[in-house]
């Protein structure tokens, strides 16, 4: 395959480790490569960084430094939370409630639960996305010991009105998790203001390294342990400390938090143009998720008459690295789950591209991915048996119109 | 997943795209449901495919094995044609993932399906015929 | 407190990253930061990477690389392959059987799934710290799904008899998961030969990083996932895998194993002269675990009338960095669950001291720690009112003696 | 888990440590099963306590808040000596890591057993200094 330069544009998937975290991991390998549980110097000084990781974490997210529990990543902390809570909770109901559009990680982990005998209800969302707080209430019974909604979905960039949802389980007394993921380090958290009681983060979504993530336990909560062993993370989370990957999150984290305003602003502004220019220079596109309420990186559109895969390939051969929404690559032929959810048939879904963008993109880029996306769109139409079949059809009813 | 540069070609610069007016046979395969729908047209002189075209609704392999597929009848008589494998084609592009063997599969249906259609249309439909589409309508839908 | 040269003594705790290592995994934080579940260019990279990183692993413990799955720790393939075993087949019987001297990882694992009604029978070991296959055996019951023993003791080093453990539970058609962390990198192992069914290893054990483990689930082997998410690890365990900590993990086994035999003999070498100048130059010293079945870098000594966090805090002073059969240091009183298992009473227990060599050490520094450890001995020994008795009753049981 | 530079100094450079030949009491709390026991010996002349000496077999802690807990006593009489407190000693040695606190209990109570033997020995027991030996039994065992 020739070599061009590469555009990078699937930020949600994963990021490169900013240049600053790289070497902030860097003294943890050879140098202070202590265990922090030992007792001796090196011991000591690996569970000094260790603490001071977790004090500017906790700072950042206004929680307290006990309130954060390190973990491998999201897909950790979401079953650590789930199933956490619902071995602790079972005596009290086996009730779970989440949404359609939840990130697997947290959808997998519910029907892990539902094979052993939980019951799951999955709210729907609307054509936007979005789940409805009083549904959320309405769907509340006597034994539902959980409620796990998403902050921002990854593939749509859909933000979720999860303080209300907060507000409602917590006057329910119901436990509310909410996979913050895609919010980690792209938006303002304050876990006070916020009223879950538990959030999952991951370091690699917000360009920290992969392999390190994190819980929010509020203050008190007692959940069973996922990841029982030694006495790490005050006895409930076991497994000698990814120190390198903790410091990096943490080191991450505050980068993005410094330039968070700044950040979010120009992201917004890239991704309204990206839109704009997509919408009025390929017809027949539309645009999936709520077109305000979403993740300052997220575009994600669907081109009608077109297969998803197709794009991304011809896209990777001009240098532009996207996703999309059909899950073939996954070897599924099923399209995601997120985007039947909002309602778009089958043909219209396969036909999705989601490009998040991240740090290192520019407009430039964007008028170049346009570009190309324009020409894709209509080789791949112009191969479309479904496109011939829509002309036809046009054709035809401009002649009954011209009658 | 990686295609061979051979997909990659016939992805990038598919043979055979299009549609034949006044096609004397035409066969459709696959649905937008499972993300695949291959057309395929026939023109045929003495038995002779002498053009065929594809239209192709799916993923990079879909086309290139559609591309593929209608080179490898093209000129052929519709008995040769007949005997096209989903192997041979994947083989032709020099292998295809496995989670991708199924747009193969396809593809030989789709160019089946026209022949089928030829075949009916022009009376020649035989029962050792008939036998080779056999397979035809209970894959279709199940790839 | 005083700085002088720094001699680690705990590589059973954790090691130091191997540079090369760290080298190997540098270009996977900037440049090939891809996700191996990406479509396009950059991911692909990352998932030849990965696939690359799996065979190597494979090739060295002659597993095929399908049986490779990775994890974030050794504590989590423990869980994993415990947790995941008992709720697979729940049906089939809920009995369990381990040792008495597992990792916290594996015992505290299995006292989860006791919670939730699995039923656990804890063998006890010898004096050595060895299990009797036999006692397997003699255990299995109609009901019984799992046994789990590990391969090499963390705190005293003995290596349990695997393979005929293996072979009976093979025999009575029941699962047989081992704990190779401590044996990682240190021993040979070849997963056909042993046949175990599922092994757990952890990376910061032999020079590579932490946060970063696998678990050998033995092909055809179902077990129910403990961290259900993506596609990931062939639908087994979800979460975006940590690309630098795999390259790095392989790059590290690869390590150990090019110089397996040499490292081995010379560890030996040194354990032996170290245990050898010990109990020669200490009086009332013991040494635990299996005179010869044991690690090639652990020795487990106790000695009387002390305790070993003081003798941990005087040889830090010292500049030595060593660990303690006491789990004081971790906010308990008791003294390790393993050297009680041996038999040791709760006073000699209390006085253990484990040093585990690693590669940087010298004979030089083995004499060194002797002299430090006689001195340490000695005064604390003088500060000891047990001492004071010992020496009294000894004085007394002379006199009666000579009279 | 960080000791202070005053409990380390106490720790390498214990004060008072040994034992008082035909001492005038002495008290011994805590066991070997638990990990940790003190002895103190007392020397006392006109109710003060002229010399003090410990023994202690434990962890760091319990090396120091022996050797402070001598060290704060000496030259005290034994009423003054009576008053001594745990957080006393915790505070004198620059603060305890939390979990070692009970060692600076241990501490107290070794020198609070000596004196209670001194007490019952003389015949000086009054319901007052009883008083403040109630917790000894209690705690001694439990820490
Ligand atoms: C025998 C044994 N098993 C399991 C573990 C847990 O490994 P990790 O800390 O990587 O989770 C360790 C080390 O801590 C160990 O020595
Ligand atoms: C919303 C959401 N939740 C969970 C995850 C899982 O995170 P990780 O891959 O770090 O386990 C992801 C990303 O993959 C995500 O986007």
């Amino acid at each position: 395959m020739e070599q061009r330069q590469r555009v990078y544009l699937d930020h949600a998937a994963t990021t490169p480790v900013h240049p600053a975290v790289v070497k902030s991991m860097f003294p943890y390998f050879t140098e202070y490569y202590g265990n922090p549980s030992s007792f001796y110097q090196t011991g000591r000084e690996a569970r000094k960084s260790l603490e001071e990781a977790r004090d500017k974490i906790a700072g950042i997210f206004n929680a307290d430094p006990g309130e954060i529990y390190f973990t491998a990543c999201g897909t950790e902390s979401d079953n650590w939370a789930i199933k956490g809570t619902a071995l602790s909770r079972q005596k009290h109901g086996r009730h779970i409630i989440t949404s359609a559009i939840e990130h697997h990680a947290v959808l997998h982990a519910c029907e892990d639960l539902q094979k052993q005998g939980f019951e799951l209800t999955v709210l729907p969302v609307d054509e936007n996305g979005l789940v409805s707080p009083e549904s959320v209430r309405g769907t509340i019974r006597e034994d539902t010991i959980l409620v796990t909604i998403m902050m921002a979905n990854n593939e749509i960039g859909t933000l979720q009105p999860i303080k209300e949802i907060a507000a409602i389980c917590r006057e329910k007394k119901v436990l509310f998790h909410s996979d913050a993921v895609q919010a980690g380090g792209a938006l303002p958290i304050d876990v006070k203001d916020l009223g879950a009681d538990m959030l999952s983060f991951s370091a690699h979504k917000f360009y920290g390294p992969k392999g390190v993530g994190l819980l929010y336990l509020r203050k008190g909560l007692r959940i069973d342990n996922l990841l029982s062993g030694g006495a790490q993370e005050r006895n409930r989370r076991g497994g000698t400390e990814n120190l390198a990957g903790i410091v990096g999150m943490a080191k991450a984290l505050e980068l993005a938090d410094e330039k968070m305003e700044a950040e979010q602003k120009r992201m917004i502004t890239l991704r309204d143009y990206l839109i704009e220019q997509l919408l009025k220079k390929i017809p027949h596109t539309r645009l999936n998720g709520h077109p305000e309420k979403r993740l300052p990186n997220n575009v994600n559109v669907s081109f009608e008459f077109i297969e998803g895969e197709s794009i991304l390939l011809m896209l990777d051969h001009y240098g532009f690295e996207c996703s999309s929404g059909s899950a073939c690559t996954s070897g599924s032929l099923d399209p995601s789950h997120v985007l039947l959810a909002i309602g778009l048939p089958h043909e219209i879904a396969h036909g999705s591209l989601r490009v998040s963008l991240g740090q290192s993109n520019t407009r430039e880029q964007m008028d170049k991915l346009t570009e190309s996306l324009s020409t894709i769109v209509s080789r791949l139409r112009d191969m479309s048996p479904l496109y011939a079949d829509f002309l036809k059809k046009n054709r035809a009813e401009e002649k009954t119109a011209s009658n | 997943m990686q295609y061979s540069d051979k997909v990659m070609d016939h992805f990038m610069h598919p043979r055979n795209v299009g549609e034949i007016e006044n096609a004397d046979a035409s066969g459709t395969v696959g649905n937008a449901k499972c993300g695949d729908i291959m057309k395929v047209d026939l023109k045929i002189e003495d038995n002779v495919i002498v053009d065929i075209k594809f239209k192709t609704f799916g993923c990079g392999s879909a086309i290139a094995t559609s591309s593929m597929a209608t080179e490898m009848v093209m000129g052929k008589t519709v008995d040769e044609a007949l005997k096209l494998t989903n192997k041979a084609v994947a083989e032709a592009l020099d292998g295809l993932p496995a989670i991708k063997m199924h747009c193969s599969m396809l593809a030989e249906q789709a160019v089946k399906s026209s022949l089928k259609n030829y075949f009916e249309k022009t009376g020649q439909m035989t029962p050792e015929r008939e036998e080779m589409f056999k397979s035809l309508d209970e894959d279709a839908h199940d790839h």
